[in-house]
């Protein structure tokens, strides 16, 4: 545990982030793209575990757990908004809804 | 604290009162209790405190903002009433979210630690996700929601990912620890945490609505229900501006910020862009939608100036900005009901049908535009003076141009009223409400007059 | 004594008042005697001061109130009477006096009959401002005063359009004139640190002759006297001017108003003989203008037009004078030409009025013994002009002939054959008008009728004087002792000690030059007298059967064409030009350009709101990788 | 004190005006307020001493801890554009009562708004109050030509609020760096601002935003372009407020701004401003020559007078400047009576096109008497006000430079062409149909003229009065410039 560097905990971090961040400029999906941005949280979770460990300061891993409880909340209000969406557009796609414009 | 206690209060005894069916107290409820938690606000006064262990950090600025914004909400729930006349559904869920969102606001003017900054932002955020999608039948509502919502929760990404990287630099999410690291390294800061510093100021950035993180900023006004485009325009700004000066007061006071020059190009770019883009709307909301993301500029404005005198230009600014941008959204709620649309042209000669609104909306727009002696001239006037000091002229001179531009679209407004000729109906506004627009403009008027109530305070 | 100076010009400022304010109410006995009345008032106070003038004599400026008063800039509204002053003031009031006199009949059946002698009043108070003024801007005032009131004279029936084309052309001629009269007073301000007379003058004595700024001064001074005395080139007015009503043609542009350069120019005497360069141009400005305006005179059909170009050559010859330094003489010939030149006006005036408004010299004729007081008079007058001892005109001329002779002969000889034109011309108009059978129409004929006794007594008065005028100054060879030149001699002293003193002719010159100078004129008169009375060939149809040269001088050399082609229309066009492509499509369009631009800009950078969150997240993610770029990797 | 009342009088008034009913009513308020306001200011005149600096100074403190105070106080510069202003007002206010507007309390409230605005700009000892009101006057000016204007009112309006109001900020912008440049505590009052001290360059930079700021207001040619339309545009009242006291304010700001502040930056852009006012006045009058619209003519020669009055300005001796400030007060006179004049004719016979009109003289004596006096003032004719500025102003440019002078002076001349074309085709000649039956003036509308006339031979008889007033303050401005 220890033997491995924190760099690379940095690094895979910065990779899952970046691959959420991907995921959702390029998925249309509005339901991939939740999942995208709770894999970008993710990652965060774990870089922040990681530093607190390294660091041995709880403070982090407390964030930790603050970010769970209001990511659960978003991703509650999130799907409500997706069935809201679905229920006028009966689609799940971003770019159907884009009557607000210019 | 007794501030965040009190409103929090607040907002479960709304929802009680929507249990036990007794629609008709909410509201002067909610006034009265808004009233109580200012006044709670302001008995803080001068007796600045960190509490759980800097957690929060109570001092003056986080006073008079937090009386800022309680205040702001307190005139917005004015409109309530009348907004909301006829609605048969419960409305406690609305009202309820509204203060808690202002729970929120309030925690990002006072938090001495990052995560209460999160935990702020995200209460501020979720609650307006809801707020936005309000109007289920609408599908602009729908519309409005679903981007802000996508648009906050990644941005609200990129902004932890930045406390993260910070804590990982400086190992604290505590202001004070982070300063101390920040003075230890002075000039030389390690790259990570700048990393972590700048994703910060995009999360704040974006939800202050700074070009290019202003996107969601007119699609979401437009969408969203009028009372509640209001309360985004008014305490969602101020609180985000707040929170990120309060960022750099806490942590880079009187070292050489290398956060500056970004700051400056965003607030050039925001001011520039906003003023552009809002001279060619034909839609009233919109284009105060822009015309507040041109102000959210202007704050830039006193933010990259980071002068002890910032905090009262600040103040001031955010108050006269929020009260004529009620003001004039106060109008609109009644634009809207009249000729259900928000078009400039639904405003055509109701200077003749409604000369008491007319005015109010003129006054507005006037102040809104920094025309002397209106309040908005002093505020504006304040942050120039603010930025020239630290000798920013440059941005000064943008920011004079940009005032020149708003002119074109702020008279739009104005024009429509007093000189073309009425086709849209009359606007049926109650006696309070009128009482309410004439106190509000009266407000402006004092402001501007007598800028020294609120200018020596911080 | 200061009041009764004061008051001279104010009785004609009160008349005006009177009859200005009161247009209508005033019923037109009263006006009748209020008019006249006022005049005659200040010509008896001018009177009184004359007589008592060594009253003046110690200290002759007289301060009333400061006008314009700066520390280092004080123009005070002084009086100044000398000698010079007191001549024109007795010819400013006694001349007009007889000539409002007169318009009380010419003007009887006129409906704006106070409005006119409103006006007359009010240029009679410019004239007496323009002639005791102390300093140059009192001399200003009155002299844009002048202005104004020919401009309103001239345009009196101002249904006629030509007739106000008329007065504008005359004022605004004028104001070329005034200013370069200003720029003037400007430079002597600068120069002297004073407008007043006294100062100025008393400095310039010790002046350099020749001196640049001098020179620069008076010649701006001297466009000033151009315009206002009608000179070449801006002489065109002074024809056109005979729109307004005859009396003011005898009054402002005959015996005051154009006389006015004259005047100024002797008052700045000490200045221009100290510019000889100035005095050659004066010289041959008043040279060109006196044969000039004599040679289109003889072609001229218009009883008053031939009168009018008269004028212009008859000043002519008063600058030749003062170009030669014949101040005296210059005065002289003014104070005769006033009294003949007005006299043959009033003349002309009973002539047209006898004949219901004709002008046309070719429609009248043989109007001797039907209107005998004024053909007597009118006889008088064409002598004493044509320069026939022992008339005025004759004594006058030949003061300033022999002064140019003495400069030298050339001008000399070009000066006489002027005064031959003179005599041609003069007696042509005298033998047209009143020899011969009647040419116009029966209508015209029965009802001609000499004028009534208000207007034939003016013209024996001048009459009298035109006859005996010239005895003010006798020169000694016919026993007199010079009364003129003496009188005017302390405010001339200056420049005559300036200038070069050239040896007084000898009696035997002065003799042969009059002798030829009197046989040329007669002569000219005789061959007047052959070609229109003798032959008594038919003039009517003149004009058309003539060779080209003549219709040329007939069409007065097209110099109003020639304006108008050269200044007036190129000046419109001008205008037209800057209006609708320098001002609306260039200046307008850069500032509309802004605005556009700005609303252009709106346009376009709003589309960048596409509404789609896809593209907003893009471009978001763009700007954060930019930010972080220029803030870590650099 | 009295200052303070001044400015409060016609705000207080234009505050009562909006809750009366029945025109005739709020007619006699607004008159009563602003003859009132002429009282006050006589007695503000009589209190006043000449020549000694700052007079019925009023302080007050106002953000005193950063160098604003409500200070206003009078010199010779100020006190007679005071005058004008209070002289000015009650004369429009009865002329206006041949209109009926609609919404005459709204009309009156505001006019009376624009007074007191007026009059703080032209009190104003501090920088920033000086701004405050310079925008404030701006509000009421818009209104009145935009809601009771012409039919093009909206888009020229529009442009002419946003033009000044572009000009004005850079004047904030300057004001607020030099605020900053004073010796500490920083203080916007003028005589602060006065000693501020300022490099070259900025010198330079503050020249350019102040000139901008004034020359548009002014209008100095080529930023003129915004009056003339609005001038065509804008109720006669407009016309009058914007030409007769308003564009003073321009002039005001070079004579208490631009020249003490920025005295370096004269040797490198004053011949240039030299060149451009005169440029106008040239420009302008050679326009005015072909103007067949009246008001369109005589905001021509407006901006050829107000060039001439700049020149005068820059000219910088006192003989320019004095001859400035008493032109200020005779072009205010001329052009109000004239704009009076046009209109009354536009009322009687519904058009102001020289084309429509000819032979009012015969119809109308008395008009034409009046109109014939004004037009001679405003062609500068001796003993009329107009003469002894233009003398004044013309002496001082010739001193600056001749040939200069004689430039400007064409404007003696081309004056005289365009007024006298204007007055011999609309007043002689034959009647048209449209001048048929016009009637001559009538009481009130003489009561109105009466004054400007009055005042016209009063300054151009006698002006010691008011020179006397105004030397000792310019000789103070040259000293500051000479600092």
């Amino acid at each position: 545990m220890a033997s491995v560097p924190i760099h690379y905990y940095l690094f895979f971090c910065s990779v899952l982030f970046c691959i959420g961040v991907l995921g959702v400029l390029i998925k249309r999906n509005v339901l991939i793209i939740l999942m995208s941005i709770e894999l970008m949280i993710n990652s965060i979770n774990l870089l922040l575990a990681a530093f607190s460990a390294y660091t041995n300061d709880p403070a982090g891993q407390i964030f930790v757990f603050f970010i769970m409880v209001v990511a659960a909340a978003e991703v509650a209000i999130g799907l409500a908004i997706v069935v809201l969406i679905y229920r006028t557009t009966h689609s799940l796609d971003i770019d159907v809804l884009n009557k607000l414009k210019w | 604290m007794t501030t965040i206690l009190s409103l929090t209060l607040l907002g479960v005894l709304v929802l009680l009162l929507g249990i036990l069916k007794k629609k008709t107290l909410q509201l002067p409820l909610i006034l009265v209790g808004l009233l109580t938690a200012l006044a709670l606000t302001i008995s803080d006064w001068n007796t600045a405190r960190h509490l759980f262990n800097e957690m929060l950090i109570i001092d003056n600025t986080a006073v008079a903002f937090s009386a800022v914004l309680i205040f702001s909400t307190f005139l917005i729930f004015m409109f309530a009433a009348h907004y909301y006349q006829g609605v048969q559904r419960p409305l406690d869920d609305i009202y309820a979210i509204m203060i808690f969102a202002l729970v929120g606001a309030v925690l990002m003017t006072s938090y001495g630690n990052l995560i209460m900054l999160f935990i702020g932002i995200e209460t501020l955020s979720i609650a307006l996700y809801v707020l936005a999608g309000s109007h289920k039948e609408a599908i602009t509502s729908n519309e409005a929601t679903l981007k802000y919502f996508l648009l906050g929760s990644f941005l609200s990404g990129f902004l932890l990912f930045g406390i993260a990287l910070i804590y990982g630099a400086s190992g604290s999410f505590s202001l004070h620890g982070i300063q101390l690291f920040v003075i230890a390294n002075g000039q030389n800061l390690p790259p990570m945490f700048l990393a972590g510093l700048f994703l910060l100021i995009v999360g704040l950035a974006f939800k202050i609505a700074v070009v290019p993180f202003h996107f969601w900023a007119p699609d979401v006004y437009e969408g969203t229900p009028t009372l509640l485009t209001a309360f985004m325009a008014t305490v969602v700004k101020t609180a985000s501006v707040v929170a990120m000066y309060r960022f750099f007061s806490h942590t880079f006071y009187g070292i050489y910020g290398v956060w500056e020059t970004t700051i400056w190009v965003l607030a050039a770019l925001t001011i520039l862009l906003g003023n552009f883009t809002g001279v060619y709307q034909p839609n009233l909301k919109r284009m105060l939608a822009y015309s507040s993301i041109s102000h959210s500029g202007y704050m830039l404005l006193a933010v990259v100036a980071f002068s002890p005198f910032t905090g009262n230009a600040l103040l001031l600014y955010s108050l006269t900005y929020s009260v004529a941008t009620i003001l004039a959204f106060g109008i609109l709620i009644l634009v809207r009901e009249a000729n259900g649309n928000d078009y400039f042209t639904s405003l055509n000669g109701i200077a003749r049908t409604n000369p008491v609104e007319a005015f109010c909306l003129t006054i507005a727009m006037l102040s809104l535009a920094g025309i002397p002696p209106l309040a908005g001239f002093m505020g504006k006037y304040f942050l120039f003076t603010t930025a020239l000091e630290q000798g920013l002229l440059w941005l000064v001179i943008i920011a004079i141009t940009g005032s020149a531009i708003s002119i074109s679209y702020y008279f739009k407004p104005i024009v429509a009223m007093y000189l073309k000729e009425n086709e849209g109906g009359k606007l049926n506004s109650g006696v309070p409400f009128k009482a309410h627009l004439i106190f509000l403009t009266l407000l402006l008027f004092l402001l501007g007059i007598l800028p020294f109530l609120v200018i020596g305070l911080l | 004594m200061d009041i009764i100076l004061l008051l001279i010009p104010i009785f004609p400022l009160l008349g005006f008042l009177i009859l200005g304010l009161g247009l209508r109410a005033i019923p037109r006995k009263l006006t009748a005697i209020i008019g006249p009345g006022m005049i005659l008032l200040s010509f008896i106070f001018s009177i009184f001061i004359f007589l008592n003038f060594h009253y003046f004599a110690i200290s002759p400026v007289r301060y009333f109130f400061s006008w314009i008063s700066l520390p280092g800039l004080n123009i005070p509204f002084a009086f100044l009477v000398d000698p010079l002053s007191c001549l024109m003031l007795l010819i400013v009031t006694g001349v007009g006096f007889i000539i409002h006199f007169y318009s009380v009949g010419y003007m009887k059946e006129d409906p704006g009959f106070n409005r006119f002698f409103a006006y007359m009043n009010l240029f009679v108070f410019s004239m007496l401002l323009l002639v005791l003024g102390a300093n140059y801007p009192i001399m200003f005032i009155g002299w844009e005063g002048v202005g104004l009131c020919s401009y309103l004279l001239i345009g009196f029936w101002f249904k006629n359009h030509d007739y106000n084309n008329a007065a504008k052309k005359a004022f605004i001629m004028n104001r070329i004139g005034d200013l370069g009269f200003l720029l003037g007073m400007f430079m002597l301000f600068t120069t002297f640190n004073s407008l007043g007379y006294a100062e100025i003058f008393a400095h310039a004595k010790w002046m350099a002759s020749g001196n640049i700024t001098l020179t620069t001064i008076t010649l701006l001074l001297f466009v000033g006297a151009v315009g206002k005395s009608a000179q070449i080139p801006l002489y065109t007015w002074l024809p056109d001017a005979m729109a307004g009503p005859t009396p003011v043609s005898a009054l402002i542009h005959a015996a005051t108003m154009v006389t006015a350069g004259v005047y100024m120019i002797a008052r700045s005497g000490i200045l221009y003989v100290l510019s000889p360069v100035t005095m050659t141009i004066i010289g041959l400005t008043g040279l060109a203008t006196a044969l000039f305006a004599a040679v289109i005179a003889i072609f001229q059909n218009d009883i008053k037009k031939v009168l009018a170009y008269s004028t212009i050559s008859q000043l002519g010859y008063m600058f030749l004078g003062l170009s030669v330094g014949a101040f005296t003489g210059a005065m002289f010939h003014l104070t005769t030409h006033a009294f003949f030149k007005a006299l043959l006006f009033l003349g002309a005036g009973s002539v047209i009025h006898a004949l219901g408004g004709e002008q046309d010299i070719r429609k009248m004729g043989g109007l001797m013994n039907k209107l005998p007081k004024t053909w007597f008079t009118f006889l008088i007058g064409t002598i004493a002009i044509a320069g026939i001892p022992p008339l005025s005109g004759f004594f006058s001329k030949d003061e300033i002939l022999s002064a140019v002779f003495r400069s030298s002969e050339w001008l000399w000889v070009f000066a006489v054959a002027g005064s031959m034109m003179t005599a041609f011309y003069m007696f042509r108009l005298l033998f047209l008008t009143f020899f011969n059978r009647f040419r116009g129409t029966d209508e015209q004929h029965n009802h001609l009728h000499e004028s009534p006794w208000v207007m034939t007594i003016p013209l024996m008065l001048l009459a009298m004087l035109a006859f005996f005028g010239g005895f003010i100054n006798l020169p000694e060879i016919f026993g007199g002792n010079g009364g003129l030149e003496n009188f005017l001699a302390p405010v001339f002293a200056d420049a005559n000690a300036v200038m070069a003193k050239q040896p007084p002719l000898s009696h035997a010159t002065e003799w042969t030059l009059m002798g030829t100078t009197l046989l040329l004129v007669l002569a000219m008169a005789a061959l007047a007298w052959y070609r229109f009375v003798r032959s008594g060939r038919d003039v009517v149809s003149e004009v058309n059967k003539q060779p080209a040269l003549i219709r040329i001088a007939a069409n007065k050399f097209y110099i109003d064409e020639a304006y108008e082609t050269i200044i007036q229309k190129p000046l419109l066009r001008l205008s037209r030009f800057l209006h609708q492509v320098v001002e609306i499509r260039f200046i307008d369009r850069i500032v509309d350009g802004v605005g556009l631009l700005v609303i252009r800009t709106g346009n376009t950078v709003r589309y960048i709101q596409s509404g789609n969150v896809g593209f907003y997240m893009f471009i978001m993610i763009i700007g954060i990788i930019l930010v972080l770029f220029f803030n870590i990797l650099i | 004190m009295l200052t303070l009342i001044l400015i409060l009088l016609p705000l207080a008034f234009s505050l009562i005006l909006p809750v009366l009913k029945g025109e005739k009513e709020i007619r006699i308020v607004a008159l009563t307020g602003t003859v009132a306001e002429f009282g006050v200011a006589m007695a503000a005149l009589i209190q006043y001493v000449t020549s000694c600096h700052c007079q019925l100074m009023f302080t007050a403190d106002w953000l005193a801890t950063l160098g604003v105070g409500l200070t206003f106080s009078m010199d010779g510069i100020s006190l007679p554009l005071v005058l004008l202003t209070v002289f000015l007002l009650p004369v429009i206010v009865l002329f206006s009562f041949s209109h009926h507007y609609r919404r005459p309390a709204a009309f009156y409230s505001l006019v009376l708004l624009m007074e007191m605005a007026l009059i703080g700009v032209f009190t104003a000892a501090d920088g920033l109050m000086f701004y405050i009101f310079w925008e404030l006057t701006l509000i009421p000016a818009w209104f009145i030509c935009a809601v009771w204007g012409g039919n093009d009112r909206i888009r020229i309006t529009f442009k002419f609020f946003i033009y000044t109001f572009a000009g004005s900020l850079l004047m904030l912008l300057a004001l607020i760096y030099i605020y900053f440049r004073t010796p500490l505590p920083h203080s916007f009052d003028f005589r602060v601002l006065y000693i501020a001290v300022l490099s070259p360059a900025e010198q330079t930079w503050l020249f350019l935003a102040f000139f901008l700021a004034f020359a548009i207001k002014i209008p100095i040619f080529p930023f003129h372009t915004w009056q003339p339309e609005t001038y065509t545009e804008a109720p006669a009242e407009g016309s009058m407020l914007l030409a007769g006291i308003m564009l003073k304010m321009g002039i005001y700001g070079l004579i208490r701004l631009l020249i003490p502040i920025c005295h370096l930056a004269f040797q490198q852009w004053g011949e240039i401003v030299m060149i451009l006012s005169i440029t106008g006045i040239v420009y302008a009058s050679l326009i005015a020559i072909r103007q067949e619209d009246m008001k369109q003519l005589v905001a021509y020669s407006s901006i050829a007078h107000v060039g001439l009055i700049a020149a005068g300005v820059f000219a910088l001796n006192l003989h320019g400047l004095q001859g400035s400030v008493i032109q200020m007060l005779s072009h205010g006179i001329n052009i109000v009576g004239i704009f009076i004049i046009i209109d009354l004719i536009q009322q009687r016979t519904g058009s102001r096109n020289i084309a429509d009109l000819g032979g009012i003289a015969r119809k109308a004596p008395r008009l034409a008497v009046f109109f014939m006096i004004i037009l001679l003032a405003s062609i500068a004719l001796p003993l009329t006000n107009g003469f002894v500025g233009e003398f004044l102003l013309l002496l001082g440019v010739f001193e600056y430079n001749h040939l200069y002078a004689a430039a400007a002076g064409l404007t003696i001349i081309f004056s005289a062409v365009y007024m006298m074309w204007m007055y011999q085709r609309v007043m002689f000649g034959d009647t048209t149909p449209m001048t048929e039956h016009i009637t001559d003036l009538n009481n009130r509308e003489m009561a109105a003229l009466i004054p400007l006339v009055a005042v016209i031979f009063w300054i151009g008889v006698a002006p010691g009065f008011f020179m006397d007033i105004i030397w000792p303050d310019a000789v103070r401005v040259l000293a500051l410039f000479n600092m």
